[in-house]
């Protein structure tokens, strides 16, 4: 089936300065679509490129098949809410989410009962009459994104749009991002540097790193199975430890380590032995036992409490640089554990990930 | 100003940077010369600073009255005059700028407001300012916009006898003349050049002009144009030089009288402007007699008014 | 020195130096009134005064206004000389917009350099101008002889000059530029990302003109228009020059009022009817402005 | 991003280059009869050969010259003065109670609504009363009062958009209000302010009536046009504008190439 | 001792709307405290005031015993970093950045190495030379932080300073803030909407909602013992379950529920017997069990995958409006759930807390 929007080999440069290179992505029908990269990656300049606000230097950009070359911004079926929400000073709250209405003449009663349904939706029911300039930072960012979906385009693109919210209202938003998504059947192409809201929302994360692609896949894919140390520390929280492939028996390969020899498992063909790899172990797939000889030992050097999750950081001695992290849900489970005490630290083989380490 | 300076209120021409600097170099006084565009803004700021800011005032003879009465300029002092005796014997007496006991100016230069005409379209020279008012020229005619001297003009084109003592019943006729002339017109213009620019780049054949030299002006971009005193007479102007009242520096104004009065000065003005001087018969001027010479009219305000309404006129 | 947010109004500390307070508000409140005010409330005063066989009689009265509504053409030609404003101001707005608009939707390399090549004309003298503009249009004019010589009429166009026409071709000449100059001034600081948003929810760049450009550039706008209307309204040279015998306006009847006539008191009585135009028009342009939002 | 409007571009571009025409038709007939005089042979109208002869003229009118630096040095104290005052009085009227900057900008305003005889006139009549000798510290201030209202409301227009944040930011970095206003508004409003001035400056170089009244003895450019009005121009003032025009050009030029540095990277 | 901030008793309103009421706040020495609450709730309004950019409508505000109130912006020893980053665009990421210290008229070769060592902290070592309309969203929050640190000022006021940084990035500048804290000893005031940031890097919290303070304290404090409904709601997840209370022992009551009788642990005096109560659990304090008959038993609707953890959300025939919900570890405990399924959901008494419903 032909996606619904399709970024062919998209490159895009700032005088000298190379912001994305080779990029494509394509986006289905219905689908939720998250965009996941570090600061300065390219991300919005990706946003808007399919919005058509920014040319580009090599590529196509395909609409169901059709070159958006030549399509306008304001004919493209796609809206934006921006980073830096862009709202309308002269126009106060209702008239700026009622302006996509406006100027696709739709009828004043209408316009006003469609804002006044999305404002509440928003939670801003009853700010219509405010400007711009007499709301808080979260009110504004509902503002627009109110603005964006009161179109129902095609394909919304979201810049960071939860970003100023507070938790309650975030996780109220995501729940009517996801709804409005599947009631509208529109595509979503959203930018976040919240991975935890990239993988509750996303149908598919795309990584971008320095204006490449990294990896993409559906949320668990690429937190379990990351296939560059980039993705596994970007990812979610990760304990890399550097070493030597040593020998590799089915998927399971030994590695040695400064702190020893230790077992991961590889995702397709190992790398040969004697490269440089690491071993990638998520903080919440260790296990801590008493301290035994011959086993991995470190001592716990701080517990960090995070709310619902605790996190505690070892140290081995072999290992100076690397804090083990060890995650666990604050339960009471943990309350024994104390700085200074040792502990022997272990996972599946089956839950640590070998990856090749990079120049 | 300071002692050693003579400052000028001056119309054009009136103040030649050549006759400056040989007086400046002869009496070691320096001159400054400011000029205006019109009697109107003369008195204005004459009025305005009491005289303060000028030495040497021109003033014509129609207006030496408002002058004198407002108190703007000082009576001459005839034994400072020493130039006096270079006056052409006509204009000795000053008798036009003496009233009330005394003499407010000296004649210094003159000339006629006259027609000029096209002489292509009149190869012999119309003999009455009715020529302006026939239908045939429509749109060719052009007029001074000068609210005292028109209505001396359309007095005198009415045949009155006295332009600057009219009546109401007179003003009244002569009001209505001035709009019925208005209808041939194809414009008003304000000083000598506008009048010849206009002729120039327009189709005019006939103008009641500001004087003598518009013809001439005419004459020198090519233009065949004749200057004519029409059989009912024409304004004759008659401007002078005046002290002002506000003057502190006495001595220099007269200085500058002085030196303007010498024979020489007159010729070259004649010559370079095509102003009468009033030391020296100047050439061709052979109308004196047949101008009627401009008097203090008998109410400015009056005449403004009734001018502005005439400029109002549909 | 301070910003527009009315928060920061409230936010200006106290001042521990009254001095300080004091020498401000001196600034910019004593400068004006002593230099604008005072002069001007003695012109005021006059007009309350009246001239009586010439000489100035000092008694407060509302002679001189009601004149003005009674006797002579005052009040048709003030009417005359409003309309004649208001259509150049009208006119000249119209092309200005349009003109800061071709502007503003250049790079903001170049910007500067066409905004400039039409503030250039300024520095020309306008006496000059005027003189030029007439020997442009006039019936022997540069224009018409460069028609006839082209072949392309074969009578002088004459309603170039020496009409109304020609009033309104001068005008909107010689003023253009100061309404262009405000215009564009506002609208350079529309920030660009309005322009991507409104696109963005369909707008067509003429809604986006509409709905962004304008109401963003009212300010200037309005800054121009009364700029436009306050010099035509003023300016009774140019009508003279080229307006033939329709040229007659109300800035010529106050200003013939101060020569010869010696009628200041009159002449006072319609300079403060001409300021009250002018003052209306103000805020008339206000008026406009009332819905603005600053950010 | 531009929205792309092709006919919309076209629609503005043409009456871009009318008015462009429009404004230029008087400044290039003045600078063409610069070097070719006009004739009328019997009302023919004809031109003179190439010459330049009315710019030998000028240099030898001293006039003229003398006119023109008085007029410059006029122009150049009034707008500066202009400028700085019109500053002041923006700030003025975004800072203090709105009354009191209503108060202000009404009386700023004045000088500019009256028509300029009153202006002139009135005072000249001040200048008078207090005794103050008319010369070219009076033309000045009369200029000043004319001018300001003018770059007052440019000043005013961009200085009302530009929002307070940036203040703000700059005063909580322990910027001083002068420290910011060189560093931080004076430089966001650079194009007002160039606008301004050049604007002022025009306005100056080419005021007439308010200095008719205000001149004493001094006589700038634009008085002495005035006066000529009567007798004609001689050829040299057509050689003066052509020049001033060129000179203007140049200056604005340079700055315009300035201007476009500044602009590309800020925006 | 005498607190180096003290807020004492303010109150703002803009026109008719009052937003903030009767705020007392102390900030002490060398001290990180975190004003958090949801969007709109007058978190900046309050950093304005502290700044100096607002002024108030009651109270004062004290800095070492002395009143600010005629301190000017300028020379008050604070420094901020503005929600809407406020760079000056005229000036490129170093001129921005040393602003703070040409102004104080420092030498140019010390502003010059200042500057390239903190922009090298916030990492953006090599973009001293751009301006800001040529940065991404987080290099330009970046770039404010940077600006505002240089002066080492007593106090810096954060509004949400890492609200655009991406999880990498985040941690590293929570780090970073957290040590320059610690080693200029100076206090933080930081507004945050990120509740996991909040606790991770407070000393204490204070919890804003509607322009007053709802709960102030140490963040476990704060999230073990909430002492509204809304806090408990607002700060971490939480099972919110309504009932009357039916009976109490010791501090372990009983609370009749739609669902049955419910003991939860009170947190001081009781409320009478025949009180609107709720009881409330953390989902990460929820055991899950085969369905036993007599117990809380639920059907699980859905399992969520968030990365580190895993959201179960059930449902109680007797509580239809609220869903249940548990979190895990995503450490594979939980593979054997399904949605569909029947478990008892349970929970110590202790971790139950009993609040006071309100109107
Ligand atoms: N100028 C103003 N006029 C009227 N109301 C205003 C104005 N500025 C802010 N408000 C209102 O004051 C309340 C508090 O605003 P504030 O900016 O302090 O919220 P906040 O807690 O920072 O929210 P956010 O997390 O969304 O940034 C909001 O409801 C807002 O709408
Ligand atoms: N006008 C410009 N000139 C030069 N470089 C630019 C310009 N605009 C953006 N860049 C650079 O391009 C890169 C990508 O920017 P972009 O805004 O797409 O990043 P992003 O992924 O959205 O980052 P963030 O999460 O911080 O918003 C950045 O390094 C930025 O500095
Ligand atoms: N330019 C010199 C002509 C002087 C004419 N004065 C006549 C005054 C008529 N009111
Ligand atoms: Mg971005
Ligand atoms: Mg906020």
């Amino acid at each position: 089936m032909q996606p619904l929007l399709h970024l062919e080999n998209i490159s895009k440069r700032y005088g000298s300065v190379r912001v994305l290179d080779g990029i494509d992505i394509t986006v289905a029908d219905n689908e939720f679509l998250t965009i996941l990269g570090p600061s300065g990656s390219g991300k919005t300049t990706i946003l808007r490129i399919i919005g058509g606000f920014e040319g580009i230097d090599g590529g196509r950009l395909m609409f169901e098949g059709r070159d958006l070359a030549s399509v306008p911004i304001n004919r493209r079926p796609f809206n934006t809410v921006f980073q830096d929400y862009a709202l309308f000073h002269h126009m106060n709250v209702a008239e700026n989410v009622g302006y996509g209405l406006k100027v696709r003449g739709r009828p004043r009663a209408e316009i006003a009962a469609k804002v006044a349904d999305v404002l509440e939706t928003v939670g801003l029911g009853a700010l219509g009459a405010r400007y711009p300039a007499q709301l808080s930072g979260g009110q504004r960012q509902r503002v627009a994104l109110a603005r964006a979906i009161i179109c129902e385009p095609r394909l919304i693109l979201l810049d960071e749009p939860l970003s100023a919210l507070d938790v309650e209202l975030r996780a109220q938003m995501q729940r009517f991002l996801k709804s409005l998504q599947r009631r509208l059947g529109i595509a979503f192409v959203f930018i976040t540097h919240d991975q935890e809201e990239a993988i509750a929302l996303s149908d598919r994360i795309i990584v971008v790193h320095r204006g490449r692609i990294e990896q993409e896949g559906a949320p668990e894919q690429l937190y379990r199975r990351p296939r560059t140390p980039f993705i596994a520390a970007f990812l979610g929280e990760n304990n890399l430890i550097a070493g030597t492939l040593a020998g590799v028996q089915g998927a399971v390969c030994r590695v040695e380590t400064a702190a020893g020899p230790l077992h991961a498992t590889v995702d397709g063909p190992a790398p040969l032995p004697g490269s440089a790899v690491l071993v990638a172990v998520r903080p919440e797939h260790i296990t801590l036992a008493a301290a035994a000889p011959g086993a991995l030992v470190a001592e716990v050097v701080e517990i960090r409490f995070l709310g619902a999750n605790i996190l505690i950081e070892l140290r081995h001695p072999a290992l100076p640089d690397t804090l083990i992290k060890v995650r666990r849900l604050a339960d009471g489970s943990t309350a024994r554990l104390s700085p200074g005490q040792r502990l022997t630290v272990g996972w599946a083989a089956d839950d640590a990930a070998l990856l090749v380490a990079k120049g | 100003g300071p002692k050693g300076e003579v400052r000028l209120l001056a119309y054009e021409g009136y103040a030649d940077p050549a006759w400056v600097e040989e007086f400046e170099t002869e009496t070691g006084i320096t001159v400054k010369v400011t000029y205006v565009g019109g009697v109107d803004e003369q008195i204005a700021k004459m009025k305005a600073s009491n005289g303060k800011d000028y030495d040497v005032v021109t003033v014509d003879t129609a207006s030496l009255k408002a002058f004198a009465d407002q108190k703007l300029i000082a009576p001459i002092d005839k034994e400072k005059l020493t130039s006096a005796k270079n006056l052409l014997p006509d204009f000795q007496p000053m008798s036009n700028a003496t009233f009330g006991g005394a003499t407010y100016g000296v004649p210094w230069a003159w000339g006629s407001l006259g027609m000029v005409y096209d002489k292509k379209t009149f190869p012999t020279a119309p003999d009455s300012w009715e020529v302006l008012w026939d239908p045939r020229f429509k749109g060719k005619v052009i007029s001074l916009d000068d609210a005292n001297n028109d209505i001396n003009f359309g007095a005198i084109a009415l045949g009155m006898k006295d332009p600057f003592n009219l009546t109401d019943a007179q003003l009244a006729q002569v009001k209505d003349k001035l709009i019925a002339l208005k209808k041939n017109l194809l414009t008003y213009f304000a000083g000598f050049d506008e009048g010849t620019t206009i002729w120039s780049e327009n189709d005019v054949v006939l103008m009641f002009s500001m004087g003598e030299l518009a013809a001439i002006n005419l004459q020198k971009k090519g233009f065949d144009v004749g200057y004519v005193i029409p059989k009912e007479g024409a304004v004759g102007w008659l401007d002078n030089l005046t002290v002002s009242a506000g003057t502190e520096n006495t001595d220099a104004a007269y200085a500058w009288m002085n030196f303007a009065l010498q024979k020489k000065i007159g010729a070259d003005m004649a010559k370079k402007y095509g102003y009468g001087a009033t030391t020296d018969a100047p050439q061709g001027m052979d109308y004196a007699n047949r101008l009627i010479w401009a008097q203090n009219p008998e109410d400015y305000t009056r005449r403004q008014a009734i001018w502005n309404e005439v400029k109002a006129a549909n | 020195m301070s910003t527009t947010s009315s928060s920061h109004r409230s936010a200006r500390p106290r001042r521990r130096g009254i001095v300080r307070d004091l020498l401000w508000h001196g600034l910019n409140l004593g400068l004006p009134l002593l230099f604008v005010v005072l002069p001007i409330l003695s012109f005021v005063l006059v007009s309350f005064w009246t001239l009586t066989n010439g000489q100035i009689v000092h008694t407060l009265t509302l002679a001189n206004y009601r004149a003005f509504f009674t006797e002579g053409s005052y009040l048709q030609v003030y009417l005359g000389t409003v309309l004649l404003s208001a259509q150049v101001t009208l006119i000249n707005v119209v092309l200005a917009i349009a003109i800061a608009v071709f502007i503003f939707r250049r790079t903001p390399r170049v910007r500067f350099l066409i905004l400039m090549s039409f503030m250039l004309p300024l520095f020309m003298s306008y006496i000059i101008k005027i003189y030029s503009i007439r020997s442009i249009l006039g019936q022997r004019g540069l224009l018409n002889e460069g028609l006839l010589a082209l072949g392309l009429i074969d009578q002088p166009i004459e309603v170039l000059l020496f009409s109304r026409t020609a009033i309104f071709i001068a005008l909107a000449v010689l003023y253009l530029p100061y309404a262009i100059l405000p215009i564009y001034l506002a609208l350079d600081r529309i920030p660009a990302n309005y322009l991507a948003a409104s696109a963005d929810l369909g707008a067509t760049p003429l809604q986006a003109l509409r709905d962004i450009v304008l109401p963003l550039g009212r300010p200037g706008i309005a800054a121009g228009a009364v700029f436009t209307f306050i010099l035509t309204f003023g300016d009774f040279v140019t009508p003279q020059m080229v307006g033939g015998t329709q040229g007659f306006t109300f800035g010529r009847i106050v200003f013939s009022q101060f020569g010869l006539a010696l009628n200041w008191p009159l002449g006072s009585a319609l300079a403060v009817i001409l300021l009250a135009t002018t003052l209306l028009a103000v805020a008339l342009a206000g008026l406009t402005l009332r819905r603005e939002h600053v950010r | 991003m531009k929205q792309k409007a092709p006919l919309l571009d076209t629609l503005l571009g043409l009456v871009a280059v009318a008015g462009l025409i429009a404004l230029y038709a008087p400044l290039v007939a003045v600078a063409a009869l610069s070097f070719f005089q006009i004739t009328r042979v019997r009302g023919v109208m004809g031109f003179a050969p190439f010459s330049l002869e009315p710019y030998a003229a000028l240099i030898a009118n001293g006039e003229i010259l003398a006119a023109l630096a008085t007029s410059l040095i006029v122009a150049m104290v009034a707008s500066l003065a202009s400028l700085v005052l019109a500053l002041m009085f923006a700030f003025y009227f975004v800072s203090a109670r709105r009354r009191f900057g209503l108060m202000m900008q009404m009386m700023v305003f004045l000088p500019f609504l009256l028509p300029p005889i009153i202006t002139g006139l009135s005072l000249l009549i001040a200048f008078r009363e207090i005794d103050f000798a008319r010369g070219l510290a009076t033309i000045i201030v009369g200029h000043i009062v004319f001018i300001v209202p003018v770059v007052y409301r440019t000043v005013l227009v961009r200085l009302q958009l530009l929002g307070g944040s940036l203040t703000e930011a700059s005063l909580d970095l322990g910027a001083s209000r002068v420290q910011t206003l060189v560093h931080v508004i004076l430089p966001q409003m650079r194009p007002a302010l160039i606008s301004g001035a050049l604007l002022a400056f025009a306005i100056s170089f080419d005021e007439t009536l308010i200095t008719l009244f205000v001149a004493g003895s001094e006589t700038t450019l634009p008085i002495r046009l005035w006066a000529m009005m009567r007798v004609g121009f001689v050829p040299e003032i057509n050689a003066l504008a052509t020049l001033i025009l060129l000179v203007t050009a140049l200056i604005t030029l340079a700055i315009g190439l300035l201007q476009r540095g500044q602009a590309e990277r800020a925006s």
